[in-house]
């Protein structure tokens, strides 16, 4: 206890205010580069929380494709078209604040309509299992079959997909 | 309360992620970082579906999160995948000039 | 012309499933290595150990001094002329008195300098001496760091009094003879040129 | 709460220790073999056969002239050596380096975490690993050290995917367990699981020799045409880091193959051995022997790893590829679907 806190409470303040840090910085900083960084960064955040919310394996799970592949592709793409200059375009200064604007009200309809979210039946919650990789691919491979299996289709479609895209074209 | 949090807080912390990538999309010109902002904000939704599964301790939430990542894995391959073939093509990726379809 | 029966002929012919494999042909490969963990060590540890030189082995360059101690060399040039690298120069100088221990004859080399880098260690200065004054020793030239470091002096080259170095394989009888002989290419010269006569350095 | 604070220190400190002084030492026996290899005699100048050499080297390496390109990131540059040290030495967390065993009249594991998702967290921390070299190259500002680390990156990307079902293949025959310690506690009867899996064996190792940039895979560090690859910019510790990390991975994914194919700190006939000298579970002559077998086994793999390098030329780019996508990954979902089958008629596997 520290300061009338428990430790997991500050920890999630700690994890909340960095993801919330690195996510603005994805927004504002100029150079590509430095946004995926602070994209990947995000996403440790975010898996920090997911260990909180005792899903461990969400959490790998989430690093190994988040960080160890999607972004590794984003930051391929952008080193790839070079692409890391610190002078791209911006918007205009109207449009830029128009959007502001537009997401401080998304925000505030958001916060608006989950302010009574208290009253949600919240069940008292004691050390769950259901993170674990058994529980887990239980229910995957049970409950979930199906979409698991169309899921995998779907990523077979998408690396078909993505080559046939991405090939150049042979005349 | 999940480990001495209200859910309340998870509700705030994955609404202001989602409301950061939407802002993102809206601000940025860079087609490459509006796909960023996306996924910022497929994680916001990530995180409040973990934590309504811990919550309810139902798995279904956890296993929504699973297919979420690989939608969004075949959804970054593709749309990447695009994205360089119309760099390719114009030489930018700027969504200011690639909204003139004249060219 | 075949020296040796280890060359293949190449093809490119198309490999076989088991070649595609390539695993046997990397066992091969690494079985090849591995043997070689067996085989004799080929270092030599320099500083501590030696290859095994020949006894007419031509190194750094010694003038000998007599029983005495006295120079034997008497700079007459004779081993800068039969110089092929045009490495040796020398600066004679006349004996005072007093200096009978310290020089054999009355003419002396007040210097004399040997470019190592030149320097192609092919023993004529040796043949051409009539003093037996120079010879090639088995000793290795020294390394520097500078060029001209590489001019060995006088300093470098005489033989020290209480240090003698031991030439007695270049010094035999055969030798000798061998030197008289009237046919060979550095006396032909001497004879039938002039020292004088436009040999420059 | 104290005493396992403690506790769980010197175990962090010991395995951080043990890697960087198998990595060092890794070093000079790298250079020793590779000379016996040539029949020569490799570095044994530096103390009694050369031993010092690694504290000479580091020394070297420490005092060289710390360049950074002006032109780039400068704390990008920095923090992407860092980034592939730190990465090499968290994997080692998870392995199991021997028994368990009773210090002073209380059971200790000897392993800094026993995770239920060991296997994942390894896969994790080596995909996380692709962004120090990126990095690293990225910052470098220089269009080699670029390519060296798309190269890299891509490389290790794919050959992830082989390694990864390989690893599910071998999941499938030790029951399901993603912890490391379950893998080899369940070797230690009957055979280790490089009977059941010879093939995924194989291909675990080729993808090793792949992910830690080892030859023939040493394409990213190719000096004949990338001058140096991912390193080209960098120089003293930093380059130092960079190599350094490779031996540690070295040392990781060696220890990782002995405790997934060849038992960890099992070996033949261990229980007999244990009843014949009179030792009870959980001695520490137990944990002592096992660590020795479990390091015999290491050393082998580190050696066959430095073996290949000095046998084998490198890969061509194109060949990488094909290699990694076309035959690799196949073979592996083939043994994943023999393992299947196999593991059904043994009873292991119910629908």
């Amino acid at each position: 206890m520290l300061l009338g806190y428990t430790i997991t409470q500050w920890l999630f303040g700690i994890l909340s205010f960095l993801s919330i840090m690195f996510g603005l910085m994805v927004v504002f900083s100029r150079n590509p580069v430095n946004s995926v960084l602070y994209l990947v960064l995000t996403f440790f955040c975010i898996a920090g929380h997911y260990l909180l919310l005792n899903a461990q394996f969400l959490a790998v799970v989430h690093i190994v494709v988040y960080a160890g592949a999607i972004m590794v592709l984003f930051l391929f793409v952008i080193m790839l078209m070079d692409l890391n200059h610190d002078n791209e375009p911006q918007k205009t200064w109207i449009s830029k604040i128009i959007a502001g604007i537009a997401g401080g009200m998304l925000l505030c309809v958001l916060v608006g309509s989950l302010k009574g979210s208290e009253q949600l039946g919240i069940s008292q919650y004691g050390s769950s299992q259901i993170g674990m990789v058994k529980n887990l691919g239980k229910v995957l491979f049970s409950e979930f079959l199906f979409p698991f299996e169309i899921a995998s289709i779907l990523l077979l479609a998408a690396l078909v997909g993505s080559i046939m895209i991405g090939k150049k074209e042979i005349k | 309360m999940i480990n001495g949090i209200s859910i309340n807080y998870y509700l705030l912390l994955s609404a202001v992620l989602f409301i950061i990538g939407a802002v993102g999309v809206m601000a940025r010109r860079n087609s490459i970082i509006i796909f960023m902002c996306i996924e910022l904000m497929l994680n916001a939704v990530n995180l409040l579906l973990v934590a309504f599964s811990t919550l309810h301790n139902d798995a279904s939430g956890q296993v929504f999160v699973f297919f979420i990542m690989a939608v969004a894995a075949a959804e970054v391959a593709v749309g990447l995948a695009i994205l360089s073939m119309i760099y390719r093509n114009v030489k930018t990726i700027d969504t200011d000039i690639l909204s003139n379809l004249k060219n | 012309m075949q020296l040796t029966n280890r060359s293949k002929v190449v093809s490119n012919k198309v490999q076989t499933a088991m070649e595609q494999l390539y695993l046997p042909g990397i066992l091969k490969g690494m079985l090849i290595t591995g043997s070689h963990l067996f085989k004799r060590r080929a270092t030599v540890k320099y500083p501590e150990e030696t290859r095994p030189v020949a006894a007419v082995y031509r190194g750094w360059h010694v003038l000998k001094r007599d029983e005495n101690g006295a120079e034997r060399c008497t700079a007459c040039g004779l081993c800068a002329v039969a110089c092929p690298a045009e490495a040796i120069t020398m600066e004679s100088a006349e004996r005072k008195k007093g200096e009978e221990g310290l020089y054999r004859e009355e003419k002396y080399a007040k210097v004399y300098e040997i470019n190592m880098l030149r320097c192609i260690f092919c023993g004529l200065c040796e043949e051409a001496c009539p003093k037996e004054a120079i010879f090639l020793t088995d000793r290795l030239v020294d390394t520097e760091y500078e060029r001209e470091d590489f001019v060995y002096g006088k300093s470098k080259l005489t033989e020290k009094v209480d240090k003698r170095i031991d030439v007695s394989k270049r010094q035999t009888l055969e030798v000798a003879e061998f030197k008289k002989l009237p046919g060979l290419k550095h006396n032909e010269m001497w004879d039938s040129k002039k020292i004088d006569k436009g040999h420059k350095h | 709460m104290l005493a396992f604070i403690i506790y769980k220190l010197i175990i962090c400190v010991a395995v951080f220790g043990l890697s960087l002084a198998v990595a060092a030492y890794s070093t000079l026996w790298e250079r020793k073999l590779s000379a016996l290899l040539q029949d020569r005699v490799g570095p044994d100048r530096a103390g009694p056969f050369g031993l010092l050499q690694p504290l000479a080297d580091g020394g070297k390496m420490f005092f060289k002239e710390e360049i950074i390109p002006n032109v780039s990131n400068k704390f990008l540059f920095i923090l992407g050596p860092s980034l592939v040290m730190l990465t090499a030495l968290m994997t080692g967390a998870v392995i199991p380096w021997a028994k368990d065993a009773y210090v002073g009249g209380k059971l200790y594991s000897m392993q800094i975490t026993d995770i239920n998702i060991g296997i994942l967290y390894l896969f994790g921390v080596v995909s996380v690993g692709v962004y120090g070299i990126m990095i690293g190259g990225w910052a470098s500002n220089n269009k080699y050290a670029l390519l060296g680390s798309m190269r890299a990156s891509s490389q290790m990307i794919s050959y992830e995917i082989a390694m990864g079902i390989a690893v599910i293949a071998l999941i499938i025959t030790s029951g399901g367990t993603l912890s490391l310690r379950e893998i080899v506690e369940q070797q230690d009867a009957g055979f280790a699981n490089i009977v059941w899996q010879p093939l995924g064996f194989i291909i675990f190792f080729v993808c090793a020799l792949a992910e830690t940039n080892r030859a023939p895979f040493d394409l990213p560090e190719c000096e004949a045409e990338l001058v140096g690859g991912y390193h080209t910019e960098y120089s003293s510790m930093k380059l130092g880091l960079f190599l350094f990390a490779e031996y540690i991975n070295m040392f990781i994914s060696s220890a990782v193959m002995a405790a997934f194919y060849f038992g960890g700190y099992n070996f033949p006939f261990a229980q007999e051995l244990y009843d014949a000298m009179g030792l009870a579970d959980g001695s520490k002559w137990i944990a002592i022997i096992g660590f020795g077998a479990y390091f015999t086994k290491i050393f082998l793999f580190i050696s066959v790893f430095m073996w290949i390098r000095w046998t084998l030329p490198r890969f061509r780019y194109d060949q990488l590829m094909n290699l990694g996508w076309r035959i690799l990954l196949p073979l592996s979902l083939l043994n994943l679907a023999i393992t299947v089958v196999v593991e059904f008629f043994r009873g292991h596997i119910t629908f």
